[in-house]
């Protein structure tokens, strides 16, 4: 209908604008924030406070901070038809890894900050690289691959932590987690820089064509002299240093580091960050601004879920009715179906 | 296969599964079985079931396949234990619970339960916060961080922590939310119930000290005093919560035991000598204020 | 029903069909008779494959009529079509390749156990196998059709739409990978059909296949339908003009000049490449500015070679050399990097990425050669693809279409321009005119030649062996997995096939 | 005629009979688990006794039927995540009709099994009709079940009706041991699974949707149906899977099953199934169940590990399968080339 009333040149400019892969997402997440301002006025409210900005706006950026680093991360890796479901047992190495560095029950470090977060992305790296190696050099399943780390993984940063909780009281390594740079959570600034990085690698060199050839017919990268099998290496890797990342900013966040529970489950958020941000999990297709979305719009899920104030028994039901209906706002099927219902129901009274 | 009767008097073998190491109270009850275990002589099959009851079960069957002397084990949950147990007495294995009962028809298919009792626990919460507020005071309104849905701590602590205060109608429990029993998840809802409720929260009753550890620094980073602004209770004794007290962040701690080694390895020992035991051996747990903090404080070992 | 004529078997009335605003089809009529064959003849990208999928129920038409049997029918799903009769060979090949490959020519349709219900496996391998014997296909249909290169997955293809009893049999390109003798195989089983009555539509890039069989010719140019013919009364000359709308020189032989060779250096060198089981021990040498073809029949391995050449499989044992340097080949790259590039022969797996635009598959290969960091850039990629659209007259809405919605010959121009684009050193063609239509051909023939005057090494195999005679300067014959001999340019195809079948003369 | 070529590379009857060279990573997996149960007789005493065998059947059979179910998904190139959650969902919904209301199971046991199916069938609508990825719909189906689980009863329900006491402790003697009827539902499973994949329209649709969805479609096989049927087996075997777990367990919980879906996709993945779809065996997937089950009997009968070493040796054991298994079928691949 609305071809007809709108003037002629504005309608293909918002055809386009609607067509856009990542409207819908984005149109979601609006609509997620809105509705708790509906709800809640107080939601949206943003003020100053302490020389930063507070609410609960910044939280979820915050908060969802962790998840985007390892949406990010696991994007690539799906684009290139992998699947890393060690992410969660990786952030919980590099925390453990981290907090033991600097460590102690004082404010005096064990090592140097900046050793030890050094030291943990490292072996968090090291952990994709194990991953990556699985899947390429042995042709493993990439779910199997890193289906071992997922289970071992949290075992080896038990085992770091002596199954302990490690608290970290040494001050500055808290502000990774909670510090504010010109009134912004610094994690912000993390994922800032991150997509700029992201940015510039994909569409400054060829990577961004590489993965995504290697996504759609893997076959035929190879034979065009894609270096795929290093790609994909390096992607496992690349992943596993996000989840590294987050790692970092959870237990910083925390200022401890729990080896059993950080970043559980943390493996099925990202995938569905990265599925309800438009990425096909058959490869190819990918969208990390997507993914970022995505990402918010989990978050914003769980931080609605608080603000209403359902009672805990009711989150899982209430969180899946949110997951449908976002999935299937962004589905061009069913939305084209609810159109041919309308229709079908206005011609029927049209006639009555 | 071997003769189990010959080996009794030189090593007797227990078989223990934990339900997993969720928590450092969960480490320090496993390092104080192991240790006590191996002081008393006594020959220790561990098995950790991360959590799940299925896992348990699993287990208890294999320590039958391997005909131990005694089966002890904290269950997940209270109930589906019962066909594992018949097997066990068939197998004339004995069976020691440790932490909290399970749910059978027959109560000879253990011979006693070590524990302590999170009913209780939650009581002993709800009844410091009667004593701690002043008589006469106002409308007290509390959030309440509960365990993980459907655990069993989580359920009976809010429910022995509800029986006390529902009979006051001063004391309101406002906003009532799962922290998992995690550090992040507790200051993550901390953080969204001091957004939705700006200061109007008095008390903060946390089901394990980790949210509650948790939620102070959400407290402290939304501008407000914990331990003043809002007075807080929370369950275990862990050594993070003594320091909080010490710092004045935390108000009372319900002391929960894990140390239960000692009195495991006794039990063990008087079924192996056929001495009878009572049906309930109770741990002992007290509870912890501000006042007592410092002085407790080096003598906690978890 | 329009006429009542009783053989009429499907009649179609002003088919429309477009794709985002771009009329594919435009108002086009069809009969299929019984008892006739009919052939469709168009240009890459004139429109066949896309009505075809409107006749068998792939894509709903967005206007037009169609009878079946005289019944007004609109066929949702390829299951209706094969309902109505219809039995389809699609122009890629479409089956699973996991499954066996007697179960790709009978899946759908099993035969039960009396008892049980379940599947009588016996009888479905009895049955493919029956099947395939009518075309003279021995190979053993338990193995999974994966095993097999596309020629022989086209005859299952094939062998499954003849194996159901229909009153149509529609045929996409169905020869494109088969050589001479698979061919008469194939004609020998439609002209048999065509005698019991069945209605058989067929489409072709070969005139001389066409002329073979068919006994009437519907045109396409455009999305439009040209007109009607009888096959007999449709010289050469006008069809083609038919086909691409003015007149041009076809098939002459004097198209392509092979002028003569100078002796340019030796850039490639197999000695005694060997791989169990696919290759013997085999020479082979390549000097710059000749075109040197590879005969010999499906499964001589052709193919297997040339792969060993470019790194895509290593060999057990022998030596390849590359401008008189010992090398060692782990992966197309590293050949890529020696200035080789091959164009492979299976479009669909190897070749196309079907997500990606026409503009990236193009410039693909070229930015793998140069390396991750030196980026083509946005618009020297568009550039680049601009060229190569415009040299081989590729038909696509824009070069940001993906790939998967150009029609297939289309598609194969693509993947031979993302390899003229790396402007080699050597160029290995494997069979690079796959279903690229007359004019096409005679473009990318001349344009490969002009290449290799320039000094480019070329290596050509092509299942067309007058194709093959026309470019080569030399051939080098394969049969049974190794090099039996070689024949210099010119020396006429008796020559080749006596070479190939040397073993019986 | 062109015999030379073609006659060379068929294979010669005889050997094709005597194996399938397609059956061969289910043989060598096979041999693999043997090798293991071996290793661990000889490290453990008391280990390679019948019964210890028979326990991996009688303790996994829960997950034994579930990963039946979703080795169908997964050939189809899909997943099913909720699993776990329609195994909690169904103990609760059981003990709750059996202890609460009083229903005699053998009424309720068929509410549940439709109600699972149905639930698949629904996620599996979902996932055809909307071009909604299998991931998500399930993931949020998981949400849902588990969700659903915990609104109904947060505590766990035992339940002690006289039918349940007996179906949970008969044991079906077999000589040298006893099989728990569970244990016996589930092989019978496993063959219904072998007889469904190989033997009818529907199982080998699935195979051809897994190899290519459009090639499946434009030979003209039941696509559509088949997509909803297998989400819909699927929930079906979760739900019997959540009913053996009565019958194990002798109580409804809705944190029963945690995570469950990711061993039942462990095992299928591990017998075989690629996890892309179109190969793979359900005979595959019970030696995968009996595997992670081995594992697990190794590390209790090991008996020495604290928590976090389980995890790691969990992890290497998995390893060291994963890689032998592997490295056998590279080897394969090279010698049949
Ligand atoms: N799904 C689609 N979306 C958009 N355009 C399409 C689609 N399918 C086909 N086209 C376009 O329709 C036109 C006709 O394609 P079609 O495949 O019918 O050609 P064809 O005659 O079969 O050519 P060829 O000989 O190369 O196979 C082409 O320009 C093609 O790009
Ligand atoms: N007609 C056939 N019958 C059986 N197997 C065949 C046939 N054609 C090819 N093959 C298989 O293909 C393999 C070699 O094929 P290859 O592709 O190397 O040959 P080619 O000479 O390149 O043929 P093509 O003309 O198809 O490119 C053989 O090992 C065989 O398995
Ligand atoms: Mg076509
Ligand atoms: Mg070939």
């Amino acid at each position: 209908m609305t071809e007809i009333y709108s003037p002629a040149a504005v309608v293909p400019r918002f055809r386009r604008f609607v067509a856009h892969p990542l409207f819908w997402p984005l149109l979601t997440l609006i609509l997620l924030v809105l509705g708790n301002g509906l709800v809640n006025p107080a939601f949206l409210s943003l003020h100053w406070r302490d020389g930063h900005l507070y609410g609960n706006l910044v939280d979820i950026a915050n908060r969802a901070a962790p998840l985007i680093l390892v949406s990010l991360g696991v994007t690539l890796v799906i684009a290139v038809r992998g699947l890393d479901i060690s992410v969660g047992a990786v952030l919980a190495i590099a925390a453990t890894v981290a907090a033991w560095m600097i460590g102690g029950e004082t404010d005096a470090t064990r090592f140097p900050m900046a050793v030890a977060i050094t030291a943990a992305l490292i072996a968090a790296a090291l952990c994709g690289l194990w991953n990556g190696l699985l899947v390429v050099k042995l042709g493993m399943q990439p779910i199997v691959a890193t289906l071992i780390l997922m289970v071992a993984g949290r075992g080896v940063a038990q085992l770091l932590a002596d199954g302990q909780i490690l608290t970290v009281y040494y001050k500055p390594y808290a502000y990774f987690g909670n510090g504010f740079l010109f009134g912004l959570p610094f994690s912000l600034y993390v994922i800032a820089a991150l997509c700029l990085l992201l940015w510039l690698a994909l569409g400054r060199t060829a990577l961004g064509l590489f993965i995504r050839a290697i996504g759609g017919n893997p076959v035929a990268a190879r034979v065009a002299g894609v270096p795929a099998r290093w790609i994909t290496v390096g992607l496992y890797v690349f992943s596993a240093f996000c989840a590294g990342m987050a790692g970092i900013l959870v237990s910083s966040n925390v200022s401890s580091a729990d080896a059993n529970n950080a970043g559980q489950l943390l493996e099925l958020d990202a995938i569905l960050a990265v599925t309800l941000g438009g990425t096909a999990l058959s490869g190819g297709r990918f969208s990390l601004a997507g993914s970022v979305i995505g990402a918010l719009i989990i978050q914003t899920l769980t931080s609605t879920i608080y603000s209403i104030g359902v009672p805990p028994q009711v989150n899982l039901v209430v969180k899946a009715a949110l997951v449908f209906i976002v999935m299937l706002l962004q589905s061009g099927e069913f939305r084209s179906h609810v159109r041919r219902l309308l229709r079908r129901n206005e011609a029927g009274e049209g006639s009555a | 296969s071997r003769d189990a009767g010959s080996e009794r008097d030189a090593a007797p073998v227990v078989g223990f599964s934990q339900i997993g190491a969720e928590s450092e109270w969960r480490t320090a009850n496993t390092a104080s079985i192991k240790s006590s275990l191996a002081e008393a002589g006594i020959q220790l099959r561990f098995s950790d079931a991360q959590q799940k009851q299925e896992n348990q079960i699993k287990a208890l069957r294999s320590f039958i396949a391997q005909r131990v002397d005694v089966i002890s084990f904290s269950p997940v949950v209270e109930s589906g234990w019962e066909t594992v147990l018949r097997e066990a007495k068939a197998a004339n294995i004995p069976v020691i619970l440790t932490d909290r009962a399970v749910d059978v028809s027959d109560d000879s298919l253990y011979v006693t339960l070590i524990g302590s009792d999170f009913v209780e626990e939650g009581r002993k919460a709800g009844r410091w916060l009667l004593q701690d507020t002043p008589a006469g005071s106002g409308e007290v309104r509390i959030v309440e961080l509960q365990g993980t849905v459907g655990s069993a701590p989580a359920i009976d602590r809010m429910e022995g922590f509800h029986e006390v205060i529902d009979k006051d109608p001063r004391f309101k429990v406002v906003r009532s939310q799962s922290g998992d029993f995690t550090r992040a998840k507790g200051k993550e809802v901390m953080e969204a119930f001091l957004k939705a409720e700006g200061s109007k929260i008095d008390v903060l009753f946390a089901h394990n000290d980790d949210m509650a550890i948790g939620a102070i620094q959400a407290i402290e980073e939304a501008g407000l005093k914990p331990g003043k602004d809002i007075r807080i209770v929370s369950i275990d004794g862990v050594r993070g919560a003594f320091k909080a007290m010490e710092a004045g962040k935390l108000n009372a701690t319900i002391e929960c035991n894990p140390l239960i080694g000692d009195q495991l390895a006794d039990a063990v020992k008087a079924v192996l000598e056929k001495r009878p035991l009572p049906k309930r051996i109770l741990v002992e747990e007290g509870v912890f204020t501000q006042d007592q903090a410092a002085a407790a404080l080096p003598g906690r070992k978890y | 029903m329009a006429s009542g004529d009783a053989d009429i078997v499907l009649q179609a009335r002003g088919l429309c069909k477009s794709f985002a605003g771009i009329a594919a089809l435009e108002d086009v009529d069809l009969i299929l008779r019984a008892g006739e064959v009919h052939a469709l003849m168009g240009q890459n990208g004139a429109g066949k494959s896309t009505l075809i999928k409107l006749l068998t129920g792939v894509m709903r038409p967005d206007s037009g009529e169609m009878w079946v049997g005289g019944q007004a029918v609109s066929p949702s799903s390829p299951a209706q079509a094969q309902h109505l009769g219809i039995s389809t060979v699609y122009q890629e090949v479409n089956l699973c390749p996991n499954l066996s490959v007697a179960e790709n020519i009978v899946g759908g349709r099993y035969p039960r156990r009396r008892w049980t219900g379940a599947i009588d496996w016996n009888a479905v391998n009895a049955h493919a196998r029956d099947v395939l014997a009518g075309l003279h296909l021995d190979i053993d249909p338990k193995r999974p059709l994966s095993d097999f290169p596309v020629a022989v997955q086209q005859m299952v293809a094939i062998a499954r739409a003849l194996s159901v009893s229909a009153k149509l049999l529609i045929l996409d390109e169905p020869t494109s990978s088969l050589d001479e003798r698979e061919v008469q195989e194939l004609f020998a089983v439609i002209r048999r059909l065509r005698e019991q009555g069945m209605a058989i539509l067929f489409v072709t890039h070969f005139l001389d296949q066409m002329y073979a069989v068919s006994d009437r010719v519907t045109v396409l140019r455009n999305g439009r339908r040209v007109g009607e013919y009888s096959a007999t009364a449709l010289p050469h000359g006008p069809l083609v003009a038919a086909m691409v709308g003015r007149e041009i020189a076809v098939g002459g032989r004097d198209a392509v000049q092979p002028a003569a060779v100078g002796e340019g250096a030796t850039v490639l060198e197999a000695h005694a490449l060997e791989r169990r089981g696919q290759i013997a021990p085999t020479d082979l040498s390549l000097r710059a500015g000749e075109v040197l073809g590879l005969g010999g029949l499906l499964g001589s391995g052709r193919t297997e070679l040339v792969r060993l050449m470019f790194g895509l499989d290593r060999a057990d044992a022998g030596t390849l050399r590359i401008r008189q340097r010992d090398v060692t080949l782990k992966s197309p790259a590293d050949a890529i990097a020696q200035g080789l590039a091959l164009c492979p022969e299976e479009r669909k797996t190897e070749g196309i990425v079907a997500d990606l635009s026409v503009r990236e598959n193009i410039a693909l290969a070229l930015q793998a050669k140069l390396g991750l960091r030196r980026f083509l850039g946005r618009s020297e990629q568009e550039a680049l693809a601009r060229r190569y659209v415009q040299l081989l007259e590729i038909k696509t809405a824009s070069i940001e279409t993906p790939l998967a919605l150009l029609s297939g010959g289309n598609q194969q121009k693509v993947v031979l321009a993302r390899w003229l684009a790396t402007e080699p050193a050597v160029l290995i063609l494997d069979e690079p005119t796959r279903g690229i239509d007359v004019a096409a051909k005679q473009e990318i023939m001349g344009h490969i030649l002009r290449l290799a005057r320039k000094g480019m090494a070329v290596l050509f195999i092509s299942a067309e062996m007058d194709e093959l005679v026309r470019i080569s300067d030399r051939i080098a014959v394969m049969r049974d997995r190794r090099k039996v001999g070689e024949l210099t340019g010119g020396c006429g195809e008796a020559a080749v096939y006596d070479l190939i079948a040397g073993a019986d003369a | 005629m062109t015999g030379t070529a073609r006659t060379g590379n068929s294979a010669s009857p005889a050997s094709s009979r005597r194996l399938d060279p397609r059956h061969l990573p289910l043989l060598v997996t096979l041999a693999l688990f043997l090798a293991m149960a071996v290793t661990g007789g000889l490290l453990y005493p008391g280990f390679l006794t019948p019964q210890v065998f028979l326990n991996l059947l009688i303790d996994n059979a829960f997950l034994c039927v579930a990963a039946v179910g979703a080795t169908f998904v997964i050939l189809t190139g899909g997943i099913d995540l909720s699993v776990g959650a329609v195994i909690a969902f169904t103990t609760v919904l059981l003990a709750m009709l059996v202890q609460g209301s009083g229903w005699h199971p053998l009424a309720a046991i068929p509410v549940v099994l439709a109600l699972g199916c149905a639930f698949g069938a629904a996620m599996g609508l979902l996932i055809q009709r909307y071009r909604l990825q299998p991931f998500v719909v399930t993931l949020a189906g998981m949400f849902l079940a588990r969700g659903a689980a915990t609104l109904l009863s947060v505590d766990s329900i035992g339940i002690d009706h006289p039918f349940y006491t007996t179906m949970s402790y008969v044991r079906i003697p077999l000589g040298f041991g006893g099989l728990s009827i569970g244990a016996v539902l589930a092989l019978l499973v496993v063959a219904a699974g072998i007889w469904i994949a190989h033997a009818t329209r529907f199982g080998r649709t699935v195979y051809a949707i897994g190899g290519s969805e459009t090639s499946a479609r434009l030979m003209g096989l039941p696509v559509d149906s088949t997509l909803v049927g297998v989400y819909a087996l699927s929930g079906f075997c979760s739900a019997l899977a959540g009913v053996i777990y009565t019958f194990y367990m002798l109580s409804g919980y809705s944190q029963h099953a945690l995570g469950l879906e990711l061993d039942a996709i462990a095992a299928v993945v591990i017998g075989g199934t690629v996890l892309a779809g179109g190969t793979g065996y359900v005979a595959g997937t019970l030696i995968g169940v009996l595997i992670l089950g081995l594992i697990q009997t190794m590390i209790v009968f090991d008996g020495t590990l604290s928590s976090w070493w389980t995890r790691i040796a969990i992890g290497l054991l998995l390893f060291v399968f994963c890689v032998l298994q592997r490295l056998f079928d590279l080897r394969r691949r090279r010698i049949e080339r």
